[in-house]
């Protein structure tokens, strides 16, 4: 319990005649570890005496108390209401977070996905009693292969960087099969650290491709650079500067020529879904993310889904399972033709997770699919495009636009309009926050200085983007004379600026009583 | 649409602010050949009333765990989550956040993923967790590379008794890596054979097994550390470790856990709960996210993500993994119910889950011809059938009863392993359930 | 859209370097009326086209517009999520509003009245298919007559104030059947405003009855004034000063030696669940809140759900349906024998309410009886009357206790500790805003002077009233020295004090075109 | 006790500081006679999973209406409700706090009373509503209530098309208040005979009327401002003012309805939602909570409860009503409900219902000796069958129809009623939910 002294010099943000006595600040409250709320022995599940037995632990019996503390269900609920309330969402405002594309999650898709037929449903039943879930699979992969033109869905993938991984195995095997393997892959700049890290865990180098001046590959170093150990080229498209590769034709004939394979990162697939079809754009393989385009919510860091599209030529490495329509309905093949026990057979790559997929996300994926219909997903691809490119005319006076010229679903600017003023990319990201707005992506991508990208969806309203861009045009005025406030900032947060150097410098990653006793006794 | 807040009008206001004159001018950098005038050959919109009939029907074709009685495990069990749990995770400031980026924004998140990481340190006897993975076999795929970078040996060997589709994913994973995976022959009953040799990175075993049994490796963990090599300990059954030792008990090094038995739904196979939990030396070597302490601008306490030098975004093709989106939402439901639990609870938990376990073993043999192969085990064990056990378990659905896993179906070559069933009890099965069970096996049997 | 200066102008409060452009400041988020946000012919639900038909509206068609706004799913969702926002609750912290019975809602209990055999269930279907319904009905009416020891549980009445209908209806029905009609009832002054307000709709004359200085009612003012017109007492217990009517059985001897009925104002029976049965205390008729005692969410005032426990001489005159027991299983009865055409029949008071009860509400209570159980609920009541004495003996010292010694379920103090310090209960319930607590009632029970009435309830934990009291002590203390303080407070909050009278004077009861075009206009 | 913080030394630390030897101390006060020593005769605690099991089984008991092609109306309609609704008002904001007496703590709910007010004055075509009462029945006996107030007058005139449950409940309310009511004999298909006197406070008509029928009563309200009587429309159907004229258009002083019909589930028939809707002169004498707008200490915009001098914890005997809590939440079900909808959303809303049900009567017609009553009705209409309907009604049960309501439920005592059937259809009902009800009907009357 603090003092009102020590409110004051623990807060000093806050004028002496708001300091208060709890730390709490009207609705919002201070909320300690569950670990320092321990009430030993108590309990917030009720659960039977256990019937006589005899126990068949064999002698492995727990010694010692694990050290978990014991709390009532009140206090729990509380607990975690109260952090959730430290939280900002989608639900409470605007989250142009580029790359993210936070958008609506419908309500309609949490009640589907909890219906007992698929939330209580165990894979390894007998196929008999799951056939729903199956159609459910199937469903979602027609879809798909609809919506991307291309031939195979990989349904497994546990998000996209995964979705990556099964891509480019399945690369890999293609080539393997060939008998023609290659050393190299090809990854632009601008791409995401996930696929730079995904091709090195398929044991491959990565070769780096510059930009053009446009913001896209530089269709001339990219051809330099195709030599024949070249397995592949990992593109993103639209690409993390928010822009089509308008050249991505020849792009892709040139890949082709080479005898290498082409990879796209769908995760912006938000900007054209219903609009322009990946397969034909040449793509071989490219993975969607479905806790983006299809707004399965991304729960604080996930779950999420990441299905990938194979070109004809990828499909028979596809990983395991697969569903085939059998006699008696759909049936789920668990084992490839000559796998050695199970394991991976000489063509699928094997198997990429536990067990089928994300089966909850497809249900929400797949509602949501169904409620935009053909025509709704069309309309979403250019109301998400329309949103970007209405911000990039209401800020590009004020902020620096890093390529001239129409973007697809989100923006890239970069900090020259803070040269000169003491106020970083950093700082203005802070500043947003008191104003009430999630900061769009900050420092990404790394082709630009001081990058920032934002990516407002097709789920916001003009009066939101008026509402954003009037704010943010304003702070970027004030930085001429306030950077002290800028770098003050966030001043009205549960938390005001978070020391990451110090987290990183001596890393406390868990709590330990010793450490709580200080705590407790400063 | 009701998910689309712009109107025509709006459409036509913002058009013209941007100075174009129709949306397709927005498209113009897409090569004409590649530009769909119309529509994909897809159904249109439609409303919920429209979209929750379709789908209910389709969930409607399943048979509901909670519809039969239920005895099946292998790698995900069914357990009561209290309502509070589901209650909490859908509330919007946690079910509709993105990974927190802004720590100030997300306070509520990453304190959350602090406490996470400490129940799983704590479970199962480790110095550090990090804040989930995929899944447990995702999860032991990336302990096997991870030993692979710390010890800079070439070789895995994964025990017999390691889950078979956990097998398949690390050997998935290891194919292109350079890594060469030793898996050792499935014995139900039998302790593995394991030799390590100075090229040995890791030995992975699981506790409880596949099967069900449960053994001591504080003796394997002696043997890899005089190796020099890792002992990786997988738990597909985190409810066991509140009846038995802790694997960190026993001299684990990395612990891959799943952890979507508690706070998860079966969910028929995903979205489920990768644990990742090692020694605090090898932490710079962990894959995925961490989330830690530190101080704000006041000196007030709070929480950021850590060490993200270990990770793609900045170590890019050095990246101890690829990992990025993670299992957030099905971590923060495992810490609900832990925190729900607590520790009176989880062992009370545990201690029904086994004597149950333990009751239904002793009904089942008092079947003709059936016989329990397990020495021990927690709330899982194999059976072994007088015929085989696939048509047994399809017999058994039609009786209304989900019985077990036949071993056939993880093992398709092993006509040994044909008339073997791994069964499990929990805490949600009645004396009733195990009745029915009985009787139904009786009856196919016969 | 504002801009600076006037974000400072309306928020003077915030100092100059945390004024902000939008109004939101970090988390707490501003949002305007539904009416202000409208996108004419916008719609946030997607319906299929009316099939074809020849319209049968009788010429009365709608000619003009509603007036209702147009939104989309996400601003909804977002609108309603910022409102939920600026709400406390038990679920975020302390709330010990006392008379009001604040406790833990368990989320089990929402959970099974979504059952579609409950919540999906119309009240006119055949009774071969409500058969659970009936026996869901038939068994909490089984625990409450177990608990109060009353023969009959009259369970339409929808929230206390109609159980006192209720009851006192039947009370009537009984002396008129009886052919003494009496003119008066004796209502306590510490009562709750819904006793006199009830017992005057039904066309009775309230005569007050003061207090003894321990709190209780005057036993020698109370036999007094038992003239023959007397037709009951409606006494509250515990009362609302916390105590219990120690004198009870005196006063129910009393009482019906006059000839008068005894009903009791059970609002309060937390205090005593599974203690004390009301039957054993003289009582003929009894309201319970089932929103209080049994948990049932106050969902920011409602629904409640208010049965009402009567003795044998009062059941007959029970209002409609009853349920019966015969050959087919349960039976509804909606007409008493000799109503003229279904109306109310000469014993039974009639209907209270269109049809059978709260139902939803009679699932959340069953649920929370049944999880209680005879061991839990009189835990409960040894909780909350522990909770409220441990308070009691916490702050005795810094503000004055209204009636010395032992309290049931809640706490009163009145305001004298606050003589010469220019601070109001008003002020001090304020105070404790900004420190993240609920305030407890104010100037409720009238009996005593700036009444501030404590209720915990038994699901608070020990750490949650220390701090609460170590805050209220700290905060007694500097009333002595910061009566400007509080004065200005609450100053953390979304809004801060709010004019009441203001609102009284001119009342602004809805939303006008016109008014929001002004309001834009400034 | 999952539900209770207190641990055994809890309550011993404070049983000490209080200065009592045990908790039966703190019971003093109730006489000993009056003490239970031992626990009452009831169950004991039992865990989630067992209450869930047991009600559970309740529920199964029910034939849930979604479960069967569904036409009940009779003042309790089911609609779809937006899956946005019940989530919102789960969030613990909403759900677990009081009556806004704190507003500064409170401004969500008091807002959404305050949008609540508004969209309900809208749809009336009123000046002012109250933040809602219990039902629409007992609101429709509080505005029989209000017209005596305001009038003085002793007569209350009931329609006989008024719903019987809303009479029957205005019969109980005004038996001791020395109102008296004079409620005209039920004749479907025929107009009231309606006679004014000086001494009448109001007449109360609905609309649509009981039985589906649409009247314009302009006349009447004409009639009763003659008078010097108010008049009072009860609305049990919302949704239809979605197609028809208002209330408030026609001249109707008071209207008094009910609100279940968008955002809330028919819960075997409650918690509904009383709506209450009056002129603004009249505004002092309404029962019920007002929310009301108002400023802060920084001039900014707020609200709060107002005009509380009406009530009963500040007018005691004197208020204008006894009630305290009224139906909050589901208010607010109703304000997202309609929010999500809209002014197009509504106009279709209606649209569909009254097709849906014009449909199902021209296919009802279908079936031989089965004629409709009705001139004009929106989604609900009243049926003759050439045979009693109550057992009608219980053999379409038995064909898993849940077809109407006999009106005999209604009027026991009226043989000549005996043979007609209440039957509604909203947007829930399919075509080939109508298909199998005519069928139905054609079987059980052949
Ligand atoms: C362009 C891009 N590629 C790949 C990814 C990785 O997807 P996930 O986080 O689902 O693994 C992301 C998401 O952060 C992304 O933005
Ligand atoms: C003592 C007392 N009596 C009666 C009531 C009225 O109950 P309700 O609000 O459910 O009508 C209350 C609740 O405010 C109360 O505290």
């Amino acid at each position: 319990m603090t003092g009102w002294s020590q409110a004051l010099t623990t807060h000093p943000a806050a004028a002496t005649e708001t300091a208060t006595f709890t730390g709490n600040r009207g609705l919002q409250l201070e909320e300690k570890l569950l670990f320092e709320q321990d009430s030993p022995g108590h309990c917030g599940v009720d659960l039977p005496e256990p019937p006589p037995h005899r126990s068949r632990l064999g002698g492995l019996e727990r010694q010692r108390p694990i050290g978990l503390p014991g709390l009532s269900e009140p206090q729990v609920v509380r607990h975690f209401t109260r952090l959730s309330q430290k939280n900002y969402a989608i639900d409470s405002g605007f989250y142009p977070l580029g790359s993210c594309t936070m958008k609506h999650n419908p309500r309609l898709n949490e009640k589907l996905a909890r219906l007992p037929g698929f939330a209580d449903l165990h894979p390894l039943q007998p196929q008999s009693t799951t056939q729903g879930a199956l159609e459910l699979i199937d469903t979602l992969a027609h879809w798909l292969r609809t919506l991307t033109g291309m031939p195979a869905m990989a349904l497994s993938p546990a998000a996209g960087a995964h979705g990556e991984l099964c891509g480019m195995m399945a690369i890999r095997a293609a080539l393997t099969a060939r008998g023609d393997p290659r050393q190299r892959i090809l990854v632009p700049e601008s791409a995401h650290g996930t696929n730079p890290a995904t091709a090195a865990t398929c044991g491959y180098a990565i070769e780096p491709i510059p930009n053009n001046p446009r913001g896209r590959v530089d269709l001339g170093a990219l051809k330099a650079k195709l030599a024949p150990d070249v397995a592949a080229l990992m593109l993103t498209n639209p690409n993390t500067c928010g822009l089509f590769e308008d050249e991505i034709l020849e792009i892709a004939e040139a890949v082709h020529a080479a005898g290498a394979f082409f990879y796209c990162d769908g995760a912006n697939f938000n900007a054209i879904v219903g609009r322009v079809r990946p397969a034909d754009l040449g793509i071989d393989a490219l993975h969607l993310n479905l806790h983006k385009t299809f707004s399965t919510p991304h729960g604080g860091g996930g779950p999420g889904s990441g299905p990938v599209a194979l070109a004809a030529s990828l499909a028979p490495h596809a990983p395991l399972p697969w569903i085939v329509h059998g006699e008696g309905g759909r049936a789920l093949i668990e084992h490839a033709a000559k796998g050695p026990e199970g394991g991976p057979a000489t063509n699928s790559i094997g198997r990429l997770k536990g067990f089928h997929g994300q089966i909850g996300m497809f249900v929400r994926a797949l509602a949501y699919m169904m409620s935009h219909g053909a025509d709704g997903l069309r309309q979403v691809a250019e109301d998400a495009v329309l949103n970007a490119n209405y911000l990039r005319v209401r800020l590009q006076g004020a902020l620096s636009l890093s390529y001239p010229g129409t973007c697809m679903h989100e923006v890239l600017f970069d900090d020259r309009f803070l040269k000169d003023t003491g106020v970083t990319t950093l700082d203005f990201a802070k500043a947003m926050i008191d104003e009430g707005f999630h900061p769009m992506t900050m420092y990404f991508p790394l082709v630009v200085h001081g990058a920032l990208l934002i990516e407002p969806t097709e789920t916001e309203s003009k009066a939101a983007l008026d509402q954003f861009a009037d704010t943010v045009n304003a702070l970027a005025a004030r930085t001429k004379t306030d950077a002290a406030g800028f770098h003050a900032a966030p001043r009205l947060t549960p938390r005001r600026r978070l020391d990451e150097t110090a987290a990183a410098r001596k890393p406390v990653l868990r709590w330990q009583p010793e450490l709580s006793k200080q705590e407790a006794a400063e | 649409m009701r998910y689309l807040p712009l109107t025509p009008g709006d459409r036509r206001q913002m058009l013209a602010a941007i100075g174009v004159g129709s949306i397709d001018d927005l498209f113009s950098d897409v090569p004409k050949s590649a530009r769909l005038d119309g529509l994909v050959d897809l159904p249109l919109a439609q409303g919920e009333l429209a979209v929750e009939r379709a789908l209910s029907q389709m969930a409607a074709k399943n048979v509901a765990a909670g519809s039969a009685p239920f005895f099946i495990g292998g790698g995900v069990y069914r357990h009561h989550v209290p309502a509070a749990v589901d209650h909490l995770i859908q509330r919007g400031e946690f079910l509709t956040s993105y990974t927190p980026y802004q720590p100030e924004l997300a306070q509520g998140t990453l304190q959350s993923l602090f406490e996470f990481q400490t129940q799983v340190a704590l479970l199962t006897g480790m110095e550090v967790a990090n804040a989930s993975l995929y899944d447990g076999a995702t999860a032991c795929a990336e302990a096997v590379a991870m030993a692979h970078r710390v010890t800079r040996r070439g070789k895995a060997v994964l025990s017999g008794a390691l889950h078979p589709h956990y097998r398949e994913v690390c050997q998935t994973y290891a194919q292109f890596s350079g890594l060469q995976v030793e898996a050792l022959k499935p014995t139900p009953g039998v302790a593995d054979p394991i030799d390590l040799d100075n090229e040995t990175a890791c030995v992975v075993v699981q506790y409880p097994d596949f099967f069900g049994e449960l053994r001591d490796c504080s003796a394997l963990a002696a043997r890899c550390h005089q190796a020099g090599a890792l002992l990786v300990v997988v738990v597909t059954e985190i409810v066991s470790l509140g009846a038995v030792k802790s694997p960190g008990e026993m001299g684990a090094d990395i612990v891959a856990g799943e952890g979507q038995a508690l706070g998860n739904a079966l969910n028929f196979g995903g979205p489920h709960l990768g644990l990742f939990a090692a020694r605090e030396q090898h932490v710079r070597q962990m894959p995925g996210r961490l989330a830690g302490q530190t101080v704000d601008a006041d000196g007030r306490r709070g929480w950021v993500l850590t060490l993200s030098a270990r990770e793609q975004h900045i170590r890019r093709e050095r990246a101890t993994s690829n990992i990025c989106t993670n299992s957030g939402l099905c971590a923060l439901a495992f810490t609900i119910h832990l925190a729900l639990l607590g520790e009176a609870g989880l062992t009370r938990l545990a201690e029904l889950n086994h004597a149950t376990a333990c009751n239904l073993a002793d009904r089942l043999e008092t079947v003709p011809g059936v016989s329990v192969l397990n020495r021990s085990y927690f709330n899982e064990f194999t059976v072994r059938l007088p015929k085989p056990a696939a048509p047994i378990v399809d017999e058994l659905a039609e009786f209304g009863v989900l019985g077990g896993v036949p071993l056939s179906r993880f093992y398709p070559g092993r006509d040994d392993l044909a008339n073997l069933l791994l069964v499990a009890a929990t805490e949600t099965a009645t004396e009733d359930d195990i009745e029915q069970f009985a009787h139904a096996l009786a009856e196919v049997l016969r």
